[in-house]
């Protein structure tokens, strides 16, 4: 079987050829590999690559198809390119419209919004300050625009990944 | 002696209280808010009672509530941690009101060294050091302006009611004034209900060094040397050392009679730090004093073999201290690490959640003060901090190798931590030559944030894993179609939909 | 300097001298068997290669298929860690034959050494006292009948080639000898394979105390003072400290020379270890030499500062100490305890299995020296010992009161351990009043396994639990009736089918 | 809800009051509890009863109704009376049966069997020795009777709780 698996800029095929047990022979675009790959619990693997022994951790993304690779260096945001991500892409649009909108990564409390549905706003103005854990953090608008909408009020929890601000670009 | 101490904190600092009352047979009390039912320091206290919802204005911080709890629980004593109700003199007094020893100074000396004016007027009067300012808080806008002219940029905009970065801001020209003014009075209001900010003049190059002072009830005032801290990001510590690599003899008995001064000047009870800048040409400036444990106190107990928090107790409880500053000696090097619930990849934005995996570095010369376990998930209610990593050797070198190891085996998933920055931090060639100020962070960030190390292979096994990763997880959905919800794991609801539509 | 050195062992050892290859920047090569695929030296090292089946007859005591990884996974040295490979002087010579260095001392001194007879001889020669008894290996069971009169009965039968209390026995009458005899040499064949056995005369109330030496290549030989090592359970070391409350001044003095000297008589270089057995009466004879690092290495560790490990890496390098008998002290005091995955209520059983949950002990003056992690399954095949605990205090009622403490952290479910049986040791009597001989365990065996503490609500709340967990599991089985099978949970698959049958 | 629950030689009945989250009133024989009980991760219990913080932890026992209970001193082998239990117990012979049988609660490998079958064996006499994880066990008759059974040979390699030798006691 073979999967097409996305990360940063690349694109990669990856295709078993063989497998016994925790032996892999696998071909990942034009290179083929021997792997001797174990999960040695929830999420941890460990790889034995021509004897080196190397540790890394999958962790689940946003949403099933989107996992984090933890290397023993780097964290790869990686996507697994199935039917539902294929459409995705190629209706285009979604990727645009999650960067018109302004989200928290976590849960926070709204601490001031310091700009009203409507208003023009610079790229870098700051448009709404949540505090979490302690921390305030400032959201700014990426570009030049508009506020088209805002979805929260001063004073309200948010949950993680909950839209904030939606920034209009300006042509 | 004391039978029982009410802990008014949480997390790390929590149960590492608990540990040292549990080795002097001192049963603890936990207060826990709503959020904090399955947290560590619930576990492990003897007892534990529920103070109010998860907000810590509702729970921690209510003085209040948790006097009543104490009463109920019958406790002898209550011990702060830091932070919360640690420097609240109002919340000392209405402790030792209600015949309950608070272990810490007395309300007095909070007030003094709380306000950070009174105690540099303080300092001045005693003839030590102060870095130059203003004394009184800010009236409004126009005399902030007005003020900041007078001392010359930078300077220093401080919480007078704070600590530990919160409310602080460094305003280097005219335009960020207003802005900065604002954030430190809203942020000052946010985390100690008062939004009083003052001026100070900022020193440039400045390492942060500190001393540990312990003063008993029978007038003996001693101190347990340094610690450096200048590894700070946002005028928050990162890093702790101890020895200073700055520090001469002479300087460390200079600073160490200034800092027993100083505690001496309040008559200071307990464990208390009193802050230093000391600049480049080894002038030192009181900055001011915690009148409370410290995050970093665990460097002083491994150079010292001293357990600081066992001193507290037997010092609130009235005993003498059991050692004299001629018995102590730095034996050693000890290094701490703040390992943050963080993403220092985005901004150093807090991460928050549960903990999927976590893997605690062991062995020789290694300590971790610490409260999330595997299945535990972080609030975003509190404090990013999930650990302390100490690390001790006989020398600077073999502690940061340590440090580096420990690192390594440091393994924590679901959330992510500062772990990738601390190691970065310990092969940053300022850092283990030792030539650093508090502008190391900001100085070596480019670098500090680079991510590397992972080659073509390693990056193609990476997605190798992924690939059998999502397989697994595909596999385990088809096995059981109809499985429960399980917690942290969003999303998988689209899963068995979306294998009808992979291609093999 | 070396660059890579291979680890010919498993298990916390095998883990432990990683750690510090890993603080000198040298890589680490691991070998595993079949079953250790996932264990966590193989997760550690930078490399691993397979050596064979799971019994360590084919794997890990494969002196040939060890020297053949490491010729192929180009290393400069080997540490052979204790068991295993470590005191096979064939094994030593072979290694140095293909250019690799053995981290350990020359053939010579390991052959000396490792038969017991030639080493007392050797003592006898140089004028150091050893326990009376014979010199060769009993030839039969006429002989062993005849030399057991003549030394007179307790007696102990000693494996030739042994350590670690394998193929010892201690017969105290007649009707047992034989049976004893045919026993130890079963054992001894077993696990050297080498099936000679020699008898001792048995000490009454004996303290075994060893001393840990260390020498270079340089003919630098020091000593880093003893080790107390007297609560044993049919030979085995269980609970270890330092310093000996037995132990004065001039005693350590006297005993560090023979020890010295003892190491000197057989040109030693590396880390040793010369056991003793002192009598009440503070009467020391020689027991045995160790030619390699000791399970209990890390209280000495812990009190002089020094790494071990490291120590003998800069040894096989050909480095002088790099530290001299005058520059040791020791500080504060350490206990070790031997985590095993037994079952002491049940005979002392080996109890391997899925580790469900482990919560190691964390904080100040705490050492944790393991190789399990949550989800890892001990195999049966080699030795049950999980980790070694260790605690460091300024002074020994701290460092008992600290263990008591770690001990009540450390949980782990799935297997049973001996953290309960350890726990009473620490609050035994003489253990804690120092008293105590290597009859310890046998003497207070009955509290020993005393089990109370829970009431009448504990048990009710206990039951309780009982009631929440299976119906839990119970509503988890009927959400997902055709979950996949899980590791660990066996039984199971009549669950679905009870649940029908159950009365609610 | 209520269910039977057996300890060492006691019997007791569960009986859930009310809930309320983490809240329950309990009935266990006559008396009553109201206990505040999470679980914090698998298997892992916290307990809060009159204020006292309690640790427990729940591992699964041979059958799915066996669990054993760590409390911080002792450890509780239950087992909850379910159809399956009941019968086992009015049917009788089943707990007899497992006397008569020796197994090893631990995989390891038959060292030596001293025994044949046919053989008569007195109480306390070996007639068996295993060897698992480096350490020789030697099994015992519990009573005087007659080697019934040897289902393993020198040599084999056993699995947990595989019987090994059946003895048939004296009348």
């Amino acid at each position: 079987m073979s999967l097409e698996i996305k990360t940063k800029d690349r694109t990669a095929a990856i295709e078993v050829l063989e497998q016994e047990g925790s032996f892999y022979k696998v071909k990942i675009d034009d290179k083929v590999y021997e792997l001797d790959v174990e999960k040695v619990k929830d999420g941890v693997y460990s790889i034995i690559h021509n004897g080196a022994s190397v540790n890394m951790e999958a962790v689940e993304g946003d949403s099933p198809n989107k996992l984090n690779i933890n290397t023993e260096n780097e964290t790869y945001e990686v996507e697994v390119i199935d039917a539902a991500s294929r459409y995705k892409a190629a209706s285009g649009g979604g990727a645009e419209a999650s960067d018109r909108t302004i989200s928290s990564p976590m849960p926070g409390k709204v601490v001031k919004i310091p700009v009203s549905e409507g208003d023009k706003v610079s790229k870098g103005e700051t448009v709404i300050i949540i505090s979490a854990m302690k921390m305030e953090s400032e959201y700014k608008s990426a570009f030049d625009g508009t506020v088209a909408k805002i979805f929260v009020k001063e004073g309200d929890t948010t949950e993680a990944s909950a839209p904030l601000v939606e920034i209009e670009p300006a042509e | 002696m004391i039978q029982k101490i009410l802990v008014a904190n949480r997390g790390e600092i929590a149960v590492r209280v608990m540990r040292s009352c549990r080795e002097l047979g001192i049963k603890s009390v936990a207060v826990y808010s709503d959020i904090d039912r399955k947290a560590m320091h619930v576990r492990y206290a003897d007892e534990a009672y529920n103070v109010g919802p998860a907000p810590s204005a509702e729970s921690y911080l209510r003085a209040d509530k948790i006097l009543e709890i104490a009463k109920k629980a019958n406790v002898d004593a209550i011990h702060p941690g830091y932070g919360f109700l640690s420097e609240n003199a109002d919340f000392a007094r209405k402790v030792t009101e209600a015949g309950i020893i608070f272990i810490g100074p007395s309300p007095e000396a909070i007030l003094a060294m709380g306000d950070k004016l009174t105690a540099r007027q303080k300092m001045i009067e005693n003839g030590v050091p102060v870095v130059p300012g203003t004394k009184e808080p800010v009236k409004n806008e126009e005399e902030l302006v007005k003020t900041v002219e007078s001392v010359g940029y930078p300077v220093m905009l401080k919480a007078s009611a704070g600590g530990g970065g919160k409310g602080m801001r460094l305003v280097r020209n005219k335009e960020d004034l207003i802005s900065a003014y604002r954030m430190a009075k809203s942020e000052a209001s946010a985390s100690f209900g008062d939004d009083a900010v003052y001026v100070e003049k900022y020193i440039e190059s400045p390492h942060h060094i500190e001393f540990q002072v312990l003063a008993d009830k029978h007038g003996n005032t001693i101190h347990l040397f340094e610690r450096e801290c200048s590894v700070q990001r946002r005028h928050q510590k990162v890093v702790e050392e101890t020895p200073s690599v700055l520090m001469t003899p002479e300087l460390r008995e200079e600073m160490g009679k200034q800092a027993v001064a100083a505690a001496k000047s309040v008559n200071y009870v307990g464990a208390g730090t009193v802050e230093f800048l000391v600049d480049n040409n080894r002038n030192f400036y009181f900055l001011e004093m915690n009148t409370r444990l410290q995050v970093e106190h665990p460097v002083t107990e491994l150079v010292t073999g001293k357990d600081l928090v066992k001193a507290q107790i037997l010092i609130a409880d009235g005993q003498p201290l059991p050692y004299k500053q001629e018995d102590l000696t730095q034996n050693g090097h000890a290094i701490e690490c703040r390992i943050y619930a963080e993403d220092h990849r985005n901004n150093f934005m807090p991460s928050p959640g549960l903990v999927k995996q976590i893997t605690e570095p062991l062995g020789q010369g290694v300590r971790t003060d610490g409260y999330v376990y595997e299945g535990y998930e972080i609030p975003y209610h509190y404090d990013p901090m999930i650990s302390k990593l100490i690390t001790w050797a006989p020398t600077r070198d073999e502690a940061i190798e340590r440090m580096k190891r420990a690192l390594y085996e440091y393994k924590i998933t679901g959330v992510k931590t500062s772990i990738p920055f601390l190691t970065k931090i310990m092969e940053t060639k300022d850092f283990y030559e030792g030539k650093y100020d508090t502008h190391f962070i900001e100085k070596n960030l480019d670098s500090l944030l680079d991510e590397s190390g992972c080659d073509q292979e390693c990056e193609d096994i990476a997605l190798f894993v992924a690939y059998l990763e999502y397989n697994d997880k595909l596999k385990k959905k088809s096995d059981s179609s109809s499985a429960p919800a399980q917690s942290g794991s969003n999303g998988w609801k689209d899963f068995a939909r979306r294998k009808n539509v992979l291609r093999f």
